[in-house]
Formats: C-alpha cells, structure tokens, sequence
C-alpha cells in the first residue's frame, strides 16, 4: 500500500455539493434504510443536469435529427452533434467524425469485428487480448476468430492482477493482427499502461482496440496519447443514460472500413443495385439514433470536466485507500487484485470464506448497501482466480467514507447471519 | 434477513445431504446460473420400474441454490419418474419455507432445472431454452 | 375518395386533453408561431407519462439489470422485463421472450440479416422485396445478396402506390427465401395488406419480415393474425424515446440463429476456446440494453392502450379525409399515394409545382409548419415517382384539423414567396 | 423568409446562368446532398496555363443548391486554378448574400463541393469523405 493517500487529501472534491445533485443517493431502500451505492462498475446514478438536459430536448423542441429542413430538427440535430464535439474534445480525438455513437461498449466493440475484423482478419492471423477482458471485450474476438479460422491467445496476470507484459511481448513477437485490451479491469481494477503497451504493439504491426468502459469515466482518457487504433465506452457508466455509447475509430480506419448497420442515414444514394454510404461517422450510425441518450451523454461530459477528472479519481483511490486496509484486517475476507494504488481504479472485489457473493450481496442489501456479486462478465478471469464469483465495491464520484464504513459493517452482519 | 437465512436453510448449506457423485447413474444433468456461476449437477439411479432408488448431486454457489438442492434430493429418493413430475416451481419454493427475492428465485430453481434435465431433459422446462448437458 | 370519413365522427378522442400531455406541442418556434407538428412519420413526440417513467427510474431506483441482487437492480429490472410483457401483449406475441429490444427498426432488420440471413440465405437465393421499402429494410438486403449471391428481387407499384400483388406472386412462384416489406408506406401512406400476402408467402415456402416502423404505432397490429416470422418496429415513432426499437420473431426460429452481438449479458458460459449462449430474449441483447428507453417503451404503449388503436387510426384518417381534398383543390399541387382511405394511413406526400420540397419546408417553417422534405429514405420510390424529393405531412394522434388549415395556408405563403 | 428568398436567388433559380453540360470540358465532378437528393454536375473546361476558360453545371435541386451553384459559376470564369483555391465556403455563403439556417449550409455548398472535387477531386474538402464521383 506504498501510495496511500490520506483521507483528508481529498477536500478538493465537494462530495456533499455533487450528492445534492442525484437525487436518487438520498433515497431508501424497503429496509428503511438509505441507498449506499456501490455499484458503480455496472452503472452509474445521473445528475439533475443530464435529466434535465434530455428532458429540454424533449419539452422544447423535439424532433428526429439530419434530415429535417426545419427548426425543431435543426436545434435538435445541433444538440446531438454538439454533443459528438463534446465527447471528441473529452477525449481528445483529432475530429469529431472519428466519434461514432452505439448503444453501449459491446456493441463499440461489435462494430470493430464486424466491419473491420470480417476483412481484416484471415485464416491463421493471431488476435491478442487478456485475461482481465469483460466478455464484451472477448466473445466478439472469440467468434471471430471461429469463423475466420484465426487464432486468439488470451495473456495472463500475476499473482496481484496485473499483465503479464512479458507474455505479451512475447504474444506480439509472434505477430498479431489485433491487440484487444482493456484499459482498466473491471474486475479487479487493475490499470494497464495501455500507453506503453500500445506502442509496443504498433511497433509490431498489430492494430489496437482498447476497452475503455471502466476508464473513461474515472480517469483523463486521451485517445492521442495512448495511440490506440479503436477505444470503445458507454455512456451509462458516466452519468449518462443507457443507450448511449461511443467507439472512436481513427479516420484513416473508419473510412476504408465498411458499414456496419445498413439502412436509412448512413447511405449518400441508393439505388436497386448498388448503394453509396455517408460521410464519416454516419456511415456508422444506421437508422435513428438515440440522439437523446447521445445529448444526455454530451451533458454527463460536462458535468465530469466541471468536476474534473483527475480530482475524481483521486477521490477514488482516497475510497479505496480507506476501504482497502480495512478489507485486508477483517478474519476471512479475501481480496483480489492489486494492493497498490498506483495500479488501481476504485473497483474493489473480495470474498468472505464460506458466504457465497450472491448471500454477501443479498445481506448487504438489508443494509441498503448495493454492490455486484457475480462473475461480473469476467467468466475467464474467475477462473484464473480460481473463484466462480466475487462480490464487489465500485466507487464513483458521489461515493463517501461513511459508505466506506457502512460496507465493512455490513460484513459484520453477513458474517453474524451466516455464523461465522 | 433471518426471514431468508433461517438455521435450517445455512444448515443444509453447511451439512448438504446426498451430496457427491453417484457411481452407476442412470441419469445425469448439469446446469449453471449464468448469472452467478452457480452449478448444479443431478444424479440419478433409476430402476426398471422408474422409481429413484438413488440420487445425489454436485455443485458449488450461494447458500439458497445449496440448500435447495439439498431439501430437493430429500424428496426424490423413492419418488416414481411419473411422481416427478408434479414437482413445480411452486413446490420447491414452498418447501425452502422462505421468501426468496426475485434476483435469487433462478438460485433457488437451479436444482430443479437440473433434476427436470436428468430426468426428462428439460422438456419440463417451459419458457427456457436448454443451457445444460446431460445424458439419460 | 370513397371511405372519406366526416369530421364529425371522431369526436371519441379528446385531442385537447391528449395534447395537454405533450409540452412540447405548446412550444412557439423563432419566428413566434406556436409549433404544428406534422412530421411524426419521421419521429413522435412524447407525452410527460412517458418521461416521467422513465424520469422515475432515474430517480427512485436506477440500477443495472439482471445482474444485480439488490432491490434497485431488481426493481429496474422487473420495470424492464414488464416493458417487454406490455409490448409482446400489445403486439399480440405469443411469448415475451420473443420480444428483443434494439434501438430502432433499422437495427432490428440487421439482426435479421446478420444472425438469420447469414446462415440462411444462398447463392442463388431470392429475397422479395418492395419498391415501398424504407432504406432500412431495403439496404441490408441488398447487401446480404451482394455478399451471398443471391438476387433481389423488387415488387413495384401502381399508379396510386398501391403493390403489385400480381408481381408479388409471380416472384413468390418463383421461389423465394425471404419476403421483406413493409407494412404501411412512410413514403406514401399506402398500406400493405400483410396479412393476405403473408398467408401466399408462407404458402410458397418464403420466410417473411414485416416492417412495421409506421404500423405499429398508428394501427392495431397482430403479430399471431398477420402471420409473419419476424416484426420490426421503433418506439420512437410511438410516443417512446429514440433508443428503443424491437425486432419480435417466432421463438422457434430465434432459437435456431446464431447470436448478433456478442458479449456480457447474452452468454450462458465463456470459456477461453467456446462460449454457450443465454436463453431468450438476452441471446439477442449483448451488453448493458437501454433499459430505461424500453422502459419508456413500455410506458408509451401504455398510453397508445389508453387511447386505443382504433380510435387513433380514425382519427388519423379523418384529418387526411379533410386534407387530401383541400390538397387536390389547390392549384399545382401533385399528391402521390393512395387517394382511397380505406388503402391509406396519414402519412401525405405531395409536391408543389416549381418548388423544390426544401424550399416548401423552409418557408413552411417559418409559419411554424414542420413537414419533411426530401426522400424519406427511399429513394427507389422517389425514382419511382419520378422526382428527387416530396414534401410529407404525417399525423398523430394530437393532430388538429386547424393544423391540416395551418398547412394549407402555408401552401399559400410558398406561392407567394415563389411568386406562384 | 424574404430574407432568404429574395428576387435575385429566385432569378438564378428559374434562369440559371451557364446551365447546361460542357461539351469537351476537361474536369467534371457530379456530387449530391445525401439528405434530399439535390445534385449538382460542374464541367470545367481548363486550358494549359490552368485558367478556367469555360465553366458549366447541371442539376437539379431546391432554389438554394441551383442559385448557389448559378452564381458561383458567374465568378469561376477566367479564373486560374489557383484562384479557386481562395474560394471557400464562408466566400460562397457571403456571395450568396442571405442568411441560410443550418439545415440548408448543405444545399448551398454543394456547388463548390463539386467545384473543389472537379479542380481537385475533392482533396481540398476538409473533413469530409468524397461521396462524389468524377474525371479529370
Ligand atoms: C417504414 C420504415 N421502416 C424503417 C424505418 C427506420 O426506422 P428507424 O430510423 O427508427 O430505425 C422507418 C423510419 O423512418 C420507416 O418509416
Ligand atoms: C471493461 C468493460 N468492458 C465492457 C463493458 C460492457 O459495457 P456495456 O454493458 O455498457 O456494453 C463493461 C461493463 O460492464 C466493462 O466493465
């Protein structure tokens, strides 16, 4: 626990100012008792701003977006791109029509298979991805590889959850096609230096798509930086609605890449035989979009740099650091992933000896204390931990220390009801 | 809480009865909850006059998909394959004696899944579509 | 104009007390005119039921789905799956499960494409299809045939945009796969009498997709009494929110296809070489879905119950039986479409002579008249038709016939401004 | 709306000047407005020192798209390829002399779309993906 930091370090963030703003955090649970949200790894609450941002829209001037010559359309439609450029500058992609709207991460990652993998990868190409991969992050590569005859290899982590980097160095030695990595676990937290590694993957050729649904909304994103090919996140995972999601693509892909979706507004003329498609990104979005959830997106974006994203995780890792110790010290409870905070979001999964998550979280419940217990979509992951399920904490933003202390309570009454 | 973790529930959790493999069964069946990793396999002897003279299972999870793996085994042993049958989703949550709340109803259910699927191979199973193996 | 209906005869629905619902109809536009919206073919506007269900989850309970075992995540969950029993009760599906949300139409139809059409449609192959067809049933079609080698091939129209059916059943002789075409016309307001021409398909061996982008939310559609294999529909042209879409099919053919996105959620077990997949509907839902749009989805149907179908298609008709004729009236205007109600939703295409459809839907908008303008994704119709663009007017169920006045007098002011 | 539709934009509307296709032109570029199917031919006629001796279009469309393209053909004559380099888009929606609402900046610039694609094909249109077809 070498970069613990003191509790007090995180004044900066006005947690009290920023829990008025969801009104959901005040809310009680059928027990009576009031909602500690720790679930924040699967979906985070909204603020007013974005509820009401999506509610303006549809009380002002609701209309469908591109194609209409009048003005309700015009506002609306200058919303949903004004929202693009907002996503685009957060970030940091060299142009707007790099950012493509989808519903969630695993359509993002989707989207990639499909219309770049189908004729990118061939029969005995090598696709490289980890361990630590969220299904979404996976499944595809996996299905792809069956139907393409490509091989995946799947690198490992060490004893803390961390990336064996020399097995993937190894990986790309023996060439791949495509690395596919997520920035930061989401079931252990772990931060991979995805910078680092996807130099080291261009260097051997390999295109990269990095997963950045647990990162985006916790840490300064910067797709220039970290040099990446693709990086896919969702929006409900950043005080934005479900429904919306991004993949960023660089230009120089996007535009060799065929469509994904067919249908109406991604076409530029159709005719019986042949059809020619949009400019960039409406290639990419077939159909009407969810234009609201991608305007409520664009407010959430606002809202997390008016906070600040640096300032947000460090209050993160300030929970965390406060949580951790306290896990480590309770008798029978296991913890997972890295100990250090330098390599770590505030995504905390542990496990108590002889109480299964789903009692764990059930128990947690009577005490209004939300958290996962599951596999959390990382089946291979379990596995490597040799574990079927973990329960697990997730902190966001609007997360206290007194939600800190209701958790590791919570574990005492678990462990009373269980007679342990 | 008490209401769903009563003695007898934690001490078929911690105590199940006729758990392990069966060496000579006429019927197998596994299952998981996809949602949690929660695993069941049924294991049963049935004789020439389709009667359960034998059953036992496998698995690992929470203490209500344990349990209730457990209380079910109890009831099988001598049942007729027919006798089975009127063995529902009611049934088994009646026979838990508690309230289970939604998310943990597919727990509870997992070993009858997994008993529907030895014995008839899920055609048991209305709505759902087949995610285990067996053999019978 | 045999079926015209007088105006009379609806006064069964209350359109003051349905347009109190509506905010946004109350709105003035920049040029101070209060709004007259008459574009709802392309979007609907949404009644404050709607957003308040939606506004309630984000604020009393909002939580991921299926996953969590706390209350929040129950409660979030069983609004959800309730959408999708009020809309598999509100289509007549035999089963919910058959009921898989998606974002829109156009992604519905994909799915078909990609996880039946896939497996199913061969070199050599037929698909049937309309010159009625919106892009997004008509695009992924030709490009599923294009990559298969099968043919498409494409049923025309009469004079009054009604289908060819003897075209339609000599192509079905033929020998075809797949017969995908639209219910209603959003190009023409024509309907198709799908259940006739289902019941031929079916009878030569033709699998059938019916869109119903503009049926569902005007008309009473069965999916048990039309007979198809697969419906596809978006919310958003129903009162629901852009982001939530269906596509309903026939269990037993769902159960056979291959999955579409791939991902957390829809998978029953992920090992590192092979993956089982979810039971239905989730098979077909990869990733965190918009619940809170299907939610809303579910609210929508609600209210359209209230209303009742019938009643709306009524209504529909009686503001295009006092339309259609004023239009036919005015001099150098073209009307394309079905002059017969009885063949027709309330959907008017029509042109003005020597004015570009653009121009007609600037200047209408200033009057405060929102119309589309241009070829409504279908431009095989509009080549059809012989012209590059028409201007639509499309009803609600909050429309006025003052409004059907408003456009007639903005007919008026683009004459004068074109000096007509 | 008289704002937009002023007597000199309707003028080049319905008498379009330098209308019609280009026999021997030595660039064309036919481009359209995805959204409403207006479509615009330009035929330039290029001599050896790079100078525009003849310009043409064809097209059809609303009376933004053909004015535009009208007048921007009155000002490319006798100007050298170079020149047309400085022709961009806020000089065509300046010279256009009405202020046109966003939805409708598409129909106003397709003539210079396809100028810039016919001159250059179309290397000199930021940020946007030729849709446009050509020969020069
Ligand atoms: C007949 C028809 N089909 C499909 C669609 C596509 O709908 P969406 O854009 O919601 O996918 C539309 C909407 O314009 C339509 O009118
Ligand atoms: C690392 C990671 N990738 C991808 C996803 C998939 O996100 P979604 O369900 O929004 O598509 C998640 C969400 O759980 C995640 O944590």
């Amino acid at each position: 626990m070498t970069s613990m930091l003191p509790r007090t370090e995180v004044a900066t963030l006005d947690v009290r100012t920023i829990r008025a703003d969801f009104p959901v955090l005040s809310r009680k649970t059928a027990s009576g008792k009031t909602v500690v949200y720790l679930d924040n790894a699967a979906t985070s609450q909204k603020p007013r701003q974005v509820l009401d941002a999506m509610r303006t829209v549809y009380e002002e001037h609701n209309a469908n977006i591109h194609r209409g010559v009048y003005e309700f359309s015009e506002r609306t439609t200058a919303a949903f791109e004004g929202a693009r450029e907002r996503v685009a500058r957060f970030i940091n992609a060299p142009e707007p029509r790099e950012v493509i709207f989808v519903r969630n991460a695993t359509e993002g990652v989707n989207l990639v298979a499909y219309a770049w993998g189908r004729d990118n990868i061939k029969s005995g190409d090598r696709i490289v991805t980890s361990v630590l991969e969220h299904h979404s992050n996976f499944v595809p590569w996996q299905q792809l590889a069956a139907e393409t005859g490509a091989t995946i290899a799947v690198v490992g982590i060490d004893e803390d959850g961390r990336l064996d980097r020399d097995q993937l160095r190894a990986e790309l030695r023996k060439g791949a096609k495509l690395l596919a990595l997520t920035h930061t676990s989401n079931g252990l937290g772990t931060i991979n230096p995805v910078r680092e590694i996807v130099a080291e993957a261009k260097a051997s050729g390999a295109t990269v798509l990095v997963d950045a649904a647990q990162s985006v909304p916790h840490l300064p994103v910067d797709v220039a930086d970290i040099g990446c090919d693709f990086l896919v996140f969702s929006g409900h995972k950043m005080l934005a609605p479900p429904g919306s999601g991004v993949v960023w693509g660089r230009a120089s892909l996007l535009l060799k890449m065929r469509p994904f979706l067919y249908g109406g507004d991604m076409i530029s003329r159709v005719a019986i035989d042949t059809t020619t498609w949009n400019e960039l990104p409406w290639k990419f979005e077939a159909g009407t979009s969810a234009y609201v959830d991608a305007i409520g997106l664009g407010a959430a974006v606002d809202y997390l740099q008016g906070v600040g994203l640096e300032a947000i995780h460090r209050h993160e890792l300030a929970l965390t650091g406060y949580l951790l110790p306290k896990l480590l010290a309770t008798d029978g409870v296991v913890v997972y992933g890295p100990k250090d905070l330098a390599d770590r979001v505030g995504v905390v999964s542990f496990n108590i000896e002889g109480i299964h998550p789903h009692d764990v979280a059930t128990i947690f419940d009577s005490e209004g204390v939300c958290v996962r217990a599951g596999h959390h979509c990382n089946q291979p992951l379990m596995n490597r931990l040799g574990t079927a399920a973990t329960t697990r904490a997730s902190f966001y933003l609007y997360n206290t220390f007194e939600e800190c202390d209701a958790l590791i309570a919570a574990i005492g009454t678990a462990k009373r009801v269980f007679k342990i | 809480m008490d209401d769903m973790y009563r003695d007898y529930i934690l001490d078929h959790y911690k105590n199940p009865r006729n758990f392990g493999e069966l060496d000579g069964a006429t019927h197998t069946y596994h299952d998981t909850n996809p949602l949690c990793g929660d695993e069941i396999t049924m294991f049963l002897l049935v004789d020439d006059h389709d009667t359960v003279k034998d059953v036992r299972f496998t698995g690992r999870g929470c203490a209500i998909s344990q349990a209730s793996a457990s209380i079910l085994t109890e009831e099988v042993k001598g049942k007729s394959l027919e006798e089975l049958r009127t063995i529902d989703r009611e049934h088994v949550l009646q026979n838990l004696g508690i309230t289970v709340s939604p998310a943990r109803v597919k727990c509870a259910l997992l070993s009858l899944k997994a008993l529907k699927g030895s014995a008839w191979g899920l055609t048991e199973w209305p709505g759902e579509q087949s995610t285990g193996t067996g053999t019978a």
